[in-house]
């Protein structure tokens, strides 16, 4: 890459611009443009834009596509319809008479027992679980993986594995333990213990992703900060932080995703002040009182995936970098 | 003081009714914090029950009628709640009695029973059988014999949702209609496995059979869909406990003219003495732990039993309360109460996992015609002869 | 020149050590010590709350009689090989798609992508509303005219898993195509010239070549599909709630029902510990192999 | 026989044009080195010619045949690639069959053509081993026996040792060359390493740019590079520049360099007219200077050693020439240090003349 | 005065032990060079003196510290790693700085030091830049520029080069060797080039398998390998080996080199007694080998041209003498080509001897 730039610094009057300037054309071998051209195929490779591959290709992926937003636009068109029109319509019709009426519904009236406020209640509580959570979670996978990764230690290696099996226990078997360590330390009930909740159950996967991504920066850097004298958390803050955008990215919406959308934790390790969107959610789709009211139900269903949707939206394409970053390395 | 007080009701005529005890409540200077958890029983009790071995507990909680929160009392994490029941005389004033005695542990009193729930009915909507040119049936023998007319009609004749405890409930129905409640309470309460596996009972599993073909076509999931089916005329009828009743009156509609209803499906009427009841968590708060003392008086007194009832479409549990507002259908079961026809529900007599195993095995029942009325009763029975 | 000895060993890498408290406890206390705690109060026939009355392998015997735990097994293992397989071979399909410089890249895979966004509850009830035979597919086709075309896979018994299915690779496909993809761009381009000059369809390519070189992005979405199969519960409530009768039920809900719903923990316990054991078989000595044992490989 | 011929080609990589209206006849049996700078283009020109991009415009033929929309495959090419693209988890054998198999080659003429290959390139103890098992040396061997096992007419070869130790470069080096001897194939080598180009080629072609700016023996290059770029570019340690000023004409015509130091041009072959006056730079390497500690008869010029570069058989010896720096190659026997006062003869006849202005050889 | 120390190192990685007991002592302002083949534990020797790698046995002493369980900080020492290791998301001033902040050294100071190394190393005009907008020889020079402002006694270099082309590799050559005549500190420096080996060191390390083969100066080295392996791994094009055997005694000895061919060892300065009889390999470098076309008067033998690979300055001529194949190095303008019979003339002072069995020189 940097001959050209070597013949530059050179204390020389030769100037490399000058030479391709004064160059050109002088000794490509004998001949004129076109003159020596014969018959055949010349040129470009001629390719139409409706090739059968590009029919194929792009197909395959419009189908595809279809089958994918065919649940979205279920729900969003049937969010948009009034009662009368959804017991006689088909569900794939559009709305004949848009309605906004159940997205206010579902925000704000929908009941479950005696409270009629919808969603909007668990939306804050959803926040003030979500923030925290992602937080530590993030910090102190981040810290693990950057620990099994650059300052390995004995029986590092053994209780990441043991993590990664506990990834693959079912939740369910770990609540009653979990409800008595809690009780034990005093944190059952509050947002703290749910904050740890969240954490100890993102850890597995987080930590698996922070390690594979360190463990892929070069060593060297390492190296080389602790020549400079840094110490662990200098090295962590000053060099591998900087450098990790990526995989905090793919970290950060893994975890938005899987808290936002968690029920069983935010209803098992709160109180209902303090239940998060999920479970506000699950109410209005349980509660049916008399018909369903299924606008409802899709308009509250949207509203509750609308944040991870739209963190998604935004930062779909680093995440795909940084999941690259993070996986790659089994 | 505010109290957290958490429960499942969350349909349409539950919620109307717990409006109730809040409004109440409220009067008294306290307030109810409302903790509905919606689904079933099956969603909200364990995070009732993480809740209070978590160390912290709400307010005060429902729980059905019977052996479901038995550890609990006996862990010594839930009130006792004896003085207030002697101050407030519950023992003379709860009917029937043996209401009482489901809250009762080595003669403490631990729960507050609000309400009378019977299962034994049948829900047939009038309008079905009068389009089909028929009689609006008088028993299940009746309505049997009337299903394949409707059915010709496109109608589904038995409405039912598929939850277990749905199927379940159905067979229970069946078998104290059909064998009476002698055979009930030996089978149910003296886990009497012979008999469950006898010919006495086999014509219970035929009716359930029966009742089987007739719900092949109702493809809803939860019990108010159901019912609902029935208010619509898409089915002609369900068997549901009594609080069905609330849906068809949010419906508008009126025992006797829309809808009818068969206490006992019109042969064996009796009542299950099950209900909801209201434990009250131990706390170390003294300002909650007077709430609760309120709380619990107030669920008694006679005006909220009869306020909640009629919006619930239960019976009070009291036998000293005016009822004048209470529509046909809750008087034929209020006749019935007085009767003294009364049967005591599965909850009591068995554990919760044995209960269980029977909702299992009949919603596999309901739901794979290939198991024949043999099969099942023998299975049946080897379950009674499990239970403990 | 002075010789000195070597220091104490513990307090190396101290700092590190104190950052991997948390990770140790956790899996030291949460992890082991639950599983522990669970493995133990599976002997017992604790009900609604643990207690020490051990009764030695009667749960197991109960829970190998029992239909429905055969049934749950059944599914997973059904639903646990289709979503593999499938996740895997439409997530890669997709991923080599998208991965030939085709236009809208970024469009198609955010449409891929975006289910993972929502939750399991929310991803069952919409495929339960377009299955429903009421008002979705069945209706719709009926609709049209063909009367006797039946779609209702959540509402027969024999299919019911599949109708899960497909709301479940819905659901995870995307994330697994991007690892895909992910692999895919790190293949090295010369591989690709090789096999054109080779002469190597390129179906041939990445059936032998590509694919067995991303060996690492295939291990890492096993491991996520797989984790997710075992622990699948919410869109089965969410889509059947285990229906019709008990022909969708999954290990995670037996257990689930077990604990809370017949208030039977020690039966909880046991079949948790069932599964546990599954994947205990299965996972420790791929996960040592794997992550342990063996220095950094980079 | 003209075996690759290249008529006009151009590519573009969206708007930026990589290769100019390139043209480039190689005969059958040559060895032609493409020799350039990084991103000059060699690789781009090379996967033209083996189909793997397609062009913007013009022709390639190979071995007289149109090729210029015809598939890699089809072309009668083998190719090794710098990270040679084994594919990995393939023994050494299954390597060299796939694309064999794939085109339907009988099993035994399969057999055959690797027992030939392995056999020129000495791979047959490797043949069940994976590629991972391989040393470099190896590995970039059976990349060349997945070219040779095609049986085809042309090679290409795209930098293929550019990530190899110089030792064991310069020992596959020669390897390729017996190669090329025995199988007198026609070879185009990209390589940006001009010993490598020096010591394979025929012909080299240096490019910068994507354009071609000489094409000739490597000797001619060398010794006569066609402007200052290709004379800078080629040798190591490179050429020595001086600029300086032409003083006088016909054979008094000397180079002024400056401070006093000027270097008589009798002897120079000079391709044109030298005028008076004309602003060159004056080029020379450092194994056609020769530095004494006694004045010559010959004519030279004062400097003083900087820094001395033992390499083994010779040494290079940095001098300060008036305001020039410049290096002399000089055997190791020869003792100087650091401030020796030394003289420097010039070697005229491998001396280079450029214009100063359009850098072009005079 | 002893600058770096190293005694009775030993270092495993689980069971594989890749340094074994080795010691080694540097003065203070030497440049030693670290060389041998990749794998043999170079880099990892270098990391142990760093205090990178936590030892397993033995002791480090540094400026006369026994600094074997001092953290990297404390030993005063300065690295540049192969690949720069730069902080890429910190300018090239903060990567200078950050090891100074962190020991608290005040600002005026580290402008100072900044100051100074920039200066040294003329990289005033990038402070401002980051790492990826530097070319390879720009990172390489801030790299060394880290260590520099360090201000440390000992400087550890691995591989530095190594990453770079052979051009630029030829002039930041240069520049380091200038750059410790200037600066005077002692410094370690790993690569498996020799030509770099050769250049920049005041003694060379040849290490094989974690075990130190020979330490000496450049030209010792060179001209005297103490065995067969650090004969052919010094030297590019690498000594002609010829096995063969002792005939005769005394002055009288010869090599029988087979097929009647044979060289006598008069003048050959043998470290000890060369046995009537023995096996040995007779060693001698291309550039030690004349080739002419006429016999000569000295003792010479016939041999024919198999291969000429011209290379520039000179060619290097492959040659089959009887059984067996050796290289010859030769001026350019010998004209030889594939096929002539040549007379190959050896130069006894510089050819080395090694027992065939033990290896070692004789
Ligand atoms: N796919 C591509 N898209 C756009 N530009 C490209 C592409 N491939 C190469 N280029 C550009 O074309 C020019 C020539 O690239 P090429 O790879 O041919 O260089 P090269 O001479 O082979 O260099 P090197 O010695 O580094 O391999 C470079 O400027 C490069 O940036
Ligand atoms: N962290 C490690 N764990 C186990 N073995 C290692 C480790 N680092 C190096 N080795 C082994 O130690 C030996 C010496 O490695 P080292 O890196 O010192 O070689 P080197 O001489 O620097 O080679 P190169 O020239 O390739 O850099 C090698 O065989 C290597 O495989
Ligand atoms: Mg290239
Ligand atoms: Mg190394």
């Amino acid at each position: 890459m940097s001959d050209t730039i070597i013949i530059k610094e050179k204390p020389l009057t030769y100037s490399a611009a000058q030479a391709a300037r004064d160059m050109s054309g002088t000794a490509t071998p004998a001949g004129e443009k076109g003159s020596r051209v014969s018959e055949g195929p010349s040129g470009s490779k001629p390719e139409k834009t409706l090739s059968r591959r590009n029919i194929i290709l792009y197909g395959t992926l419009i189908v595809v596509a279809l089958y994918y937003l065919l649940p979205l636009y279920v729900m969003v068109v049937t969010s948009m319809k009034g009662m009368p029109e959804i017991r006689l319509g088909n569900i794939f019709a559009p709305p004949m008479e848009v309605t906004f009426e159940p997205w206010v519904k579902a925000w704000s009236e929908a009941c479950t027992g005696l409270n009629c406020d919808g969603l909007s209640r668990g939306f804050l509580n959803s926040v003030q679980i979500l923030v925290p959570s992602v937080i530590l979670s993030i910090i102190i996978a981040s810290v693990n993986g950057y620990a099994l990764a650059n300052w390995k230690f004995k029986g590092g290696e053994l209780f990441f594995t043991i993590l990664i099996v506990g990834a693959f226990i079912p939740y369910q078997v770990m609540i009653y333990p979990i409800v008595i360590m809690l009780r034990e330390i005093g944190l059952y009930g509050s947002l703290t213990g749910l904050v740890i909740v969240h954490t100890i159950f993102g850890m597995p996967i987080l930590t698996l992703l922070f390690r594979n991504y360190f463990a892929s920066m070069p060593e060297e850097l390492f190296k080389a900060a602790r020549v400079d004298g840094a110490g662990f958390w200098q090295i962590y803050f000053r060099i591998m932080l900087p450098m990790s955008l990526p995989i905090f990215v793919v970290a950060i919406i893994l975890q938005v995703t899987g808290i936002w959308n968690d029920f069983l934790f935010g209803v098992i390790f709160t109180k209902p002040d303090l239940y998060p969107m999920t479970v506000q959610l699950n109410n209005i789709v349980n509660s049916t009182q008399g018909v369903i009211e299924y606008n409802v139900n899709m308009a509250a269903t949207i509203l509750t995936g609308l944040v991870p949707l739209s963190v998604y939206f935004v930062s779909g394409k680093l995440f795909v970098r940084g999941i690259a970053a993070g996986a790659v390395k089994g | 003081t505010d109290l957290e007080v958490t429960h499942w009701w969350t349909s349409g005529g539950e919620a109307a009714a717990v409006a109730e005890f809040a409004k109440a409540f409220d009067a008294t200077g306290n307030h109810w914090v409302d903790g509905a958890i919606a689904g079933s029983g099956g969603t909200a009790r364990p995070i009732m029950i993480s809740r209070i071995t978590g160390g912290d507990p709400m307010g005060a909680t429902q729980f059905n009628h019977g052996r479901q929160a038995e550890e609990l009392v006996e862990a010594g994490l839930m009130r006792d709640l004896t003085d207030i029941a002697e101050a407030g005389k519950w023992r003379e004033v709860v009917n029937p009695p043996s209401l009482l005695d489901s809250c009762t542990l080595d003669g403490k009193i631990y729960c507050v029973p609000v309400n009378i729930h019977s299962q034994q009915w049948l829900w047939l909507n009038n309008d079905v059988f009068k389009k089909a040119g028929l009689e609006v049936p008088k028993d299940w023998n009746e309505f049997v014999a009337a299903a394949p007319k409707l059915e010709e009609a496109g109608i589904v004749p038995l409405a039912m949702g598929q939850q277990p405890w749905q199927t379940s409930l159905a067979f229970q129905v069946l078998l104290v209609a059909v064998a009476g409640p002698d055979i009930y309470n030996k089978v149910y309460g003296d886990k009497d496995a012979e008999l469950a596996g006898s010919d006495a009972l086999a014509p219970v599993f035929e009716a359930a059979a029966r009742a089987r073909d007739m719900s092949k076509k109702s493809n809803v999931q939860s019990w108010n869909d159901a019912t609902n089916m029935v208010i619509t005329g898409k089915a002609a009828g369900q068997i549901m406990g009594d609080w069905a009743q609330g849906e068809f009156q949010m419906a508008g509609q009126t025992a006797g003219k829309e809808y009818s209803c068969l206490p006992g499906l019109g042969m064996n009427e009796v009542i299950q003495t099950g209900g909801d009841a209201f434990y009250f968590p131990k706390v170390d708060d003294a300002a909650i732990t007077e709430a609760q003392g309120v709380l619990a008086n107030v669920m008694m007194a006679p005006d909220t039993q009869v306020a909640f009832n009629l919006k619930k479409g239960s019976l009070p549990v009291r036998g000293d309360v005016d009822l004048t507002a209470a529509n046909d259908c809750m008087r034929k079961g209020l006749d019935i109460l007085a009767k003294g026809n009364v049967i005591a529900t599965p909850d009591q007599l068995m554990s919760a996992d044995s209960v269980t195993q029977i909702n299992d095995l009949f919603v596999e029942f309901f739901n794979d015609p290939s198991i024949t009325a043999k099969d099942v009763q023998t299975r049946f029975a080897a379950i009674v002869a499990d239970a403990e | 020149m002075a010789v000195t000895a070597r220091p104490a060993r513990w307090h190396r890498n101290l700092s590190a050590k104190i950052a991997a408290i948390p990770m140790i406890a956790t899996a030291l206390v949460v992890f082991v010590g639950g599983t522990a705690w669970t493995v133990l109060y599976s002997f017992t026939n604790s009900k609604l709350l643990p207690r020490q009355k051990f009764v030695g392998l009667d749960q197991y015997e109960r829970l190998w009689g029992s239909a429905k735990w055969i049934i749950s097994i059944q599914n997973l293992a059904i639903y646990g090989a289709f979503s593999l397989v499938f996740a895997l071979v439409v997530g890669f399909l997709l991923a080599a798609l998208l991965d030939q410089k085709i236009r809208f890249e970024d469009t198609f895979r955010t449409i891929f992508l975006y289910p993972f966004a929502l939750s399991f509850i929310v991803t069952g009830l919409a495929w339960q509303w377009i299955l429903n035979p009421d008002f979705g597919v069945q209706a719709v086709v009926r609709g049209m005219g063909f009367e006797s075309f039946t779609f209702d896979p959540l509402y027969n018994p024999d299919i019911v898993i599949y109708g899960v299915l497909i709301a479940g690779l819905w659901h995870e496909t995307g994330l697994i195509m991007c690892l895909m993809l992910a692999g895919l761009r790190g293949i090295d381009e010369d591989i690709w010239k090789a096999a054109r000059v080779d002469g190597i369809p390129v179906w041939k390519t990445y059936l032998f070549i590509v694919i067995p070189m991303m060996r690492g992005i295939f291990v890492t979405a096993v491991v996520l599909i797989a984790s997710g199969i075992i622990k699948v519960y919410d869109l089965i409530v969410a889509q059947t709630g285990g229906g019709p009768g008990i022909s969708s039920e999954v290990p995670a809900k037996y257990v689930y029902d077990a604990m809370f719903l017949s208030q039977n923990l020690g039966q909880g316990f046991a079949a948790s510990t069932m599964m546990l054991l599954s994947v205990i078989i299965v996972v420790v000595p791929w996960a040592y192999l794997e992550f342990g044992g063996k220095a950094r490989r980079v | 026989m003209t075996s690759v011929s290249v008529r006009d080609l151009t590519l573009k990589f969206g708007s930026l044009e990589v290769l100019r209206t390139l043209n480039l006849d190689i005969s059958e049996g040559e060895f032609l080195v493409l020799l350039g700078p990084s991103g000059c283009g060699k690789s781009t020109l090379l996967n033209c010619i083996a189909g793997l991009l397609d062009i913007s415009d013009g022709q390639i033929f190979i071995s007289g045949k149109n090729v210029t929309w015809e598939e890699p495959k089809d072309r009668g090419i083998g190719m090794v690639f710098q990270s040679y693209a084994l594919y990995p988890q393939m023994t050494v054998e299954k390597n060299l069959s796939f694309g064999l198999q794939i085109a339907g080659v009988p099993k035994d003429e399969i057999a055959r053509r690797i027992a030939r290959a392995s056999e020129i390139l000495q791979i047959q103890p490797l043949l069940k081993r994976k590629p991972s098992q391989l040393s470099g040396g190896q590995r970039q061997r059976v990349a060349i026996g997945r070219a040779l096992v095609r049986d085809v007419d042309v090679f290409l070869f795209d930098e293929p040792l550019s990530n190899l130790d110089a030792k064991l470069r310069a020992e596959l080096r020669v390897e390729l060359k017996r190669l090329h001897q025995n199988l007198k194939n026609t070879m185009i080598y990209v390589t940006h390493d001009q010993i490598e180009a020096l010591t394979l080629a025929d012909r080299i072609a240096v490019m910068k740019g994507g354009i071609i700016q000489q094409l000739d023996e490597p000797l001619t290059i060398y010794n006569r590079p066609v402007n200052l770029f290709v004379a800078g570019f080629i040798g190591s340690p490179s050429m020595n520049f001086l600029p300086g000023r032409i003083i006088g004409t016909g054979d008094q015509a000397r180079v002024d360099l400056g401070q006093g130091l000027s270097v008589p041009l009798a002897g120079y072959e000079a391709g044109g007219p030298v005028g008076d006056g004309l602003d060159v730079v004056f080029g020379v390497r450092p194994e056609h200077l020769t530095v004494t500690r006694e004045p010559t008869s010959g004519p030279s010029l004062p400097a003083v050693v900087e820094l001395v570069e033992p390499m083994g058989a010779d040494s290079l010896v940095w001098l300060r020439l008036g305001p020039h720096a410049m290096s002399v190659r000089t055997e190791s026997t020869v003792k100087l240090l650091p401030g020796d006062a030394v003289n420097v003869t010039f070697d005229l006849h491998h001396a280079s003349l450029f214009d100063a202005s359009t850098e072009e050889r005079i």
